[in-house]
């Protein structure tokens, strides 16, 4: 008797969240990616040799830069938001109001981010 | 075969009532609730105003001053022993919710914090009298929240959503119940020494009305199908000040605070029906008042609502113009902020349905259906009572809404109702606790559900010419217009021979839903079948009594007559009639005299 | 006006899979609630349609679903507000056992487990009053004595999805009830409850809990004030 | 007057366990990075990378200011790197940002791993994944 959950992750991503939902699915893929790449990172140099070098030229490609500054200043900007709100519980009616703030600093950071590195990228 | 399942006392209904019984019977015998909805999502909750006891944390009270407003507010016809126990009993339930961890609003000294509600006096002075113990604005849910955390700290066995659909009587004797298990469609009978009614209201008969969906008299309904009677079931409380259409209330406060009713006209109104008061007048009044004005043609473009108006600008003017001062001898203003911070529900309700700001618009409001006065007969501690000498009926009990004790008479006073519950679901819980100790088992038959079975039988095998959902919308409408606010002969006729019909049409509705899991569409329409019962019985019992008091207004009779009908009135329902007897009221201490505020 | 409904239907007696029914609603008033319009299907189009319901003015728990993508309560939500293509859907995370209607089960166990319920050795004042509380003391847990238990809120949380083992807002709501009641005295036997790993730790402020809470409640806060006090000890 | 409710509770009837003492380091380790990455980027930019920037580079310094990323780097003068200063602060880095990571995998899998064996699995790995990822990069740090 009865439906399973019925929570595919399609479903999930189809739930009308708002800011603060995008932002802790974002804060999880940069977490996420980061861990990932580091650890590889540190293996990758670790045993060297080609395996090293394929890595390293993985690193060099603009799209994954692009991808890496992402995790890297969203997790950063969003993780300083997450632990001030955490350690004042006072302040986290103002959460909505806070991601404003938060995307004021990142998205004009990550836009000047991603302007260096294509513009690197095509200028050789 | 059914399940079946032994308990010493069973509870129908997880309600304030039920929930009360069910903590106190367990206490001393093996208890079960079961209960239509989750327990929590029982209507006590929808209650806002307060409980009344008189506490005195503000300003000297006492029980006596709470024992005679309430029996003045019955329009006399409470019974006083009853009445006296309640408001003496008041001040022990109130400090024991507080005990069992109910967060009510405190006073600067940290004690439970009380608020002035409508008919509470000081006896002395005839001053509103702060008696109504209050957890902001939503007193009934706390107690409603409380209790139920109490029966699951006190392991109190629960069946969620299970309704129940038969009595089953055994030599006499309450026996148990049989109930149907929503998730699965599973009749269980329950199989039991004592079995005590608290089902709630019976509201939803009524096309606007305060109460939920589930108000549809299904105690009172099945224990009139077995040959038990109904007391005193024309008295319907009508609240003047509902949301237009949808009969959500809006508390009296706001009229507290200054805000008046006006009219299509635009014309204020009450000062025609209540001169000194106006429109702080008791709820009979004001409803009738605000009828008239609609019945004359008076509503809004014709309508039938009227607005209130809370406006700070026309309080302000009105409050200037009755000379309304404030304590220290100023004149009595209000600000929109003001307005606000005192009334957030009300202001969030009038947002949320009507869209409406109720600080810079009109609010349209309609007299809605609000409480049950009338119900299932019982003595003070809960006990049915079967005829007018008192005979109690062994093993079955009642509480809450559901019964008639009767201590609100013709018309209850506000925050009597929350006390009403835990004050009589106690003791309910206690006798029949008391009673399942010393009595014996009886044997159940062996198709104990039979009963049961084919109710729903008929509901599934109808010729499906009639659809349930029109009956029941033309239930409503008929009763009321014409058993609602004020009533006459020729309406009440009129509708009698309506609800008749509509019974008669309700023999062919055929539910679509064959399945078992979740079939509410049978439920529903088994829920019909009891407001049909009960509609009857309640314009009958209004035929009947021909004279007005409290919520009970006849047009052709508008005197109370205190010589012919200072009398209870007792329905049974047999064979398609219903046969009226009388109880005598009982009258201790304070003879009836004419009610003026 | 007319009104174009979208609803999850699921016969657990027939269907193996669900699907979607539309009905189209001609002479719905734009302050129709969604819950009046499921009715008004249920009467007219099709009997078989089952949800819950009770008090019909937001205030029982009764009916929170899934209205246009979003957790909320059928009967708080007006056509006006949300315009006239409507879809419904049960609430996610719990099993749909029929229609709109889910097995609300492993939500009350959720509940049950942080104790709601008073507690308190301490013995009653001798005159058999009230406890003493100030005010701003019973102001302190105010917002949390508020919940109707109606399940937006856990069912909106993404933790929850990933699985229901996770206690949930809700629960967390309760405690928090009881917590920093000046009266209570379990403070401690709830927080080592709530602590645990399937609690407050799970909780990554997706907030999705107080934007569906229809009685407005700052759930986010009152998490992260039982977490603080996880963590500093402060219960006042 | 009743009791008085203890202001603060003890340490261990608060609730403290390890996964809420994980939750407070989680934030603590945050704020760490940011003081520790910070100070990287400010050493970086007084030891003479002004006019070198890159945002590669940046990331570099600010991660991990060990000597093979510095040396990836414009930076003109690698000696002052290799000074026992910098290389604690790059093995401070390294060991607060390690837990903080593991734990967060911890964290995202505590979501989907529920049975209490599948748990004690994730905890198991991520301690020989944080001390094994710790003691490679110390050994990079130092030894190189
Ligand atoms: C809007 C509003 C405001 C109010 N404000 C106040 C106030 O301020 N002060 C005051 O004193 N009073 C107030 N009242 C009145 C008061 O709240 C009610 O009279 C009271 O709560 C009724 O409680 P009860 O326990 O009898 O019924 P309920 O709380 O309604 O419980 C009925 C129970 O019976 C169960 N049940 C019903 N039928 C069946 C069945 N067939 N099988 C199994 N279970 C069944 C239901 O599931 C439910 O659990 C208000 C009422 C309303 C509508
Ligand atoms: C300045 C730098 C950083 C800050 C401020 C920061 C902040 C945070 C915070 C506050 C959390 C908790 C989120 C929550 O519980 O909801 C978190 C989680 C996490 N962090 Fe960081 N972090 C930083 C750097 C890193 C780095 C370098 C890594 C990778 C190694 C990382 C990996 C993770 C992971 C995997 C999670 C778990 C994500 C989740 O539970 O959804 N973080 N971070
Ligand atoms: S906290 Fe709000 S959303 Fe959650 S159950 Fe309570 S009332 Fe519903
Ligand atoms: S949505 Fe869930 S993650 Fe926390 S803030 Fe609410 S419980
Ligand atoms: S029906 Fe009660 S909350 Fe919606």
């Amino acid at each position: 008797m009865g439906l399973t959950r019925n929570v595919s992750l399609a479903t999930a991503l189809r739930y009308k969240g708002q800011g603060p939902m995008w932002a802790y699915i974002l804060h999880r893929v940069g977490g996420l990616g980061m861990a990932t790449f580091i650890t590889i990172h540190i293996l990758a140099s670790f045993i060297g040799g080609n395996v090293g070098g394929f890595f390293n030229d993985v690193y060099q490609n603009w799209a994954f830069q692009v991808f890496i500054f992402f995790c890297v200043l969203f997790h950063a900007i969003n993780g300083l938001r997450i632990t001030i709100l955490d350690l004042f519980p006072k302040l986290i009616p103002h959460l909505r109001e806070a991601i404003w703030v938060e995307m004021a600093v990142f998205v004009p950071l990550y836009l000047l981010t991603v302007y260096v590195i294509v513009s690197t990228a095509l200028g050789g | 075969m059914a399940k079946v399942h032994q308990f010493d006392v069973i509870v129908v209904g997880a309600g304030g009532a039920g929930l009360m019984a069910g903590l106190y019977a367990s206490r001393g015998a093996k208890t079960a609730v079961i209960s239509k909805l989750y327990p929590t999502r029982s209507h006590t909750g929808a209650a806002q105003g307060g409980i009344s006891a008189a506490l005195g944390n503000y300003e000297e009270d006492k029980p006596e001053w709470h024992t005679y407003d309430t029996v003045k507010g019955s329009d006399y016809l409470g019974d006083q022993d009853a009445i006296e126990f309640m408001c003496n009993e008041a001040i022990e339930a109130v400090l024991e919710l507080e005990h069992m961890g109910l967060p009510f609003d405190r006073t600067p000294q940290g004690k439970i914090s009380q608020r002035p509600f409508g008919g509470h006096t000081n006896n002395e002075t005839g001053k509103p009298v702060r008696r109504a113990a209050h957890a902001a604005d939503r007193t009934g849910h706390m107690i409603l929240q409380t209790l139920y955390q109490q029966c699951l700290k006190n392991k109190v066995n629960f069946f969620d959503e299970y309704q129940v659909l038969d009595f089953l009587i055994v030599n006499g004797r309450a026996a148990g119940v049989v109930a149907i298990e929503l998730a699965t469609g599973e009749l269980h009978t329950f199989h039991a020494k004592a079995v005590i009614f608290a089902t709630g209201g019976h509201g939803r008969i009524f096309e606007v009305t305060s109460n939920a969906y589930v108000y549809t008299g299904d105690g009172a309904a099945i224990l009139l199908r077995h040959g038990l009677p109904l007391e005193d079931m024309e008295f319907f409380q009508f609240h003047p000040t509902g949301i237009y259409k949808l009969g959500i209330l809006i508390t009296e406060g706001v009229r507290g605070e200054g805000g008046v009713l006006i009219n299509g006209k635009g014309e204020r109104f009450m000062p025609k029906y209540a001169p000194t008061v106006k429109d702080l007048a008791s709820r009979d009044v004001v409803s009738r008042a605000i009828y008239t004005e609609i019945r004359a043609g008076n509503g809004v473009d014709g309508k039938n609502y009227v607005w209130l108006d809370a406006r700070p600008e026309t309080i302000n003017k009105f409050a200037a113009l009755d000379g309304r001062l404030n304590p220290d001898g100023t004149p009595y203003t209000i600000t929109g902020e003001q307005v606000l911070q005192k009334l957030p529900d009300i202001i969030d309700f009038c947002r949320v349905y009507l869209g409406v700001d109720p600080i810079t618009q009109m609010m349209p409001i309609q007299p809605t259906a609000h409480y049950t006065m009338g119900g299932i007969p019982t003595n003070k501690f809960g006990e049915v009572v079967i005829d007018d000498r008192n005979t109690v009926f062994p093993g079955l009990y009642a509480a809450g809404e559901c019964a008639c004790v009767s201590v609100h008479g013709a018309n209850r006073l506000g925050t009597n109702s929350l006390l009403d519950l835990v004050v009589f679901g106690k003791h309910a819980g206690l006798k029949a606790a008391e009673y399942a100790k010393n009595a014996d088992w009886q044997n159940l038959p062996g198709d104990a559900d039979a009963g049961a079975r084919s109710a729903l039988d008929a509901l599934r095998n109808g010729s499906g010419k009639e659809n349930a959902f029109d009956i029941t919308v033309e239930m409503k409408k008929v009763m009321f217009e014409d058993v609602g606010i004020y009533r006459n002969e020729k309406g009440m006729r009129a509708a009698i021979e309506k609800v008749r019909e509509l019974k008669e049409r309700f023999k062919h509705v055929r539910v679509a839903d064959t399945g078992r899991i979740f079939n509410t569409e049978l439920l529903n329409a088994w829920e019909l079948g009891n407001m049909l019962e009960i509609a009857e019985v309640v314009a009958e019992c209004a035929l009947n009594r021909q004279e007005s008091r409290g919520g009970h207004s006849r047009e052709d009779f508008p005197e109370r007559d205190d010589e012919n009908w200072l009398k209870h009135t007792l329905a049974w329902h047999t064979g398609g009639k219903t046969r009226v007897e009388y109880k005598p009221v009982t009258i201790t201490k304070y003879q009836p005299k004419k009610r003026v505020y | 006006m007319k009104v174009t409904i979208k609803i999850f239907r699921y016969n657990p007696e027939q269907d193996k899979k669900f699907h979607y029914e539309t009905y189209v609603v001609e002479n719905a008033h734009e302050t129709d609630r969604v819950l009046d319009l499921l009715e008004h299907v249920k009467g007219y189009n099709d009997g078989t349609l089952s949800f819950r319901r009770s008090c019909a003015h937001g205030v029982c728990g009764s009916d929170a679903m899934r209205i246009n993508g979003h957790n909320m309560l059928a009967c708080k939500t007006l056509v006006r507000d949300i315009g006239d293509q409507i879809t419904v859907e049960p609430i996610m995370g719990l099993k749909v056992v029929k229609d709109l209607i889910v097995d609300m089960e492993p939500f009350f166990d959720n509940y049950k487990k942080v104790l709601p319920w008073f507690i308190s050795d301490a013995p009653t004042p001798a005159d058999g009053r009230e406890r003493l509380q100030s005010p701003e003391q019973r102001a302190r847990f105010d917002e949390s004595t508020k919940c109707i238990l109606c399940a937006a809120c856990t069912t909106s949380c993404p933790s929850f999805w990933a699985s229901d083992d996770y206690l949930g807002p809700a629960a967390f709501v309760a405690a928090h009830r009881f917590v920093f009641d000046s009266r209570d005295q379990a403070a401690s036997e709830r927080l080592e409850i709530v602590a645990e790993t399937n609690g407050l730790a799970r909780c990554h402020t997706a907030f999705n809990c107080t934007m569906a809470c229809p009685r407005e409640i700052q759930i986010t806060q009152a998490i992260g004030e039982l977490k603080m006090a996880t963590v500093t000890g402060r219960v006042e | 007057m009743e009791k008085a409710k203890p202001k603060v509770l003890p340490l261990n009837k608060r609730g403290m366990n390890f996964e809420m003492f994980m939750w407070i380091i989680t934030r603590l380790t945050a704020l760490a990075m940011y003081g520790l990455i910070l100070t990287a980027i400010v050493g970086a930019l007084i030891m003479g990378a002004r006019n070198q920037m890159n945002l590669a580079d940046v990331l570099r310094w600010g991660f991990m200011p060990n000597n093979p990323h510095v040396l990836n780097t414009d930076v003109p003068d690698l000696a002052p790197w290799s000074t026992p200063f910098w290389r604690t602060v790059a093995s401070l880095l390294l060991l607060v940002a390690t837990a903080h990571g593991v734990h967060g995998l911890v964290a995202i899998a505590d979501d989907y791993i529920v049975t209490p064996r599948g748990r004690r699995i994730v905890r198991v790995l991520s301690i020989i994944m944080m001390i094994s990822m710790s003691l490679i990069g110390l050994y990079v740090i130092w030894i190189s």
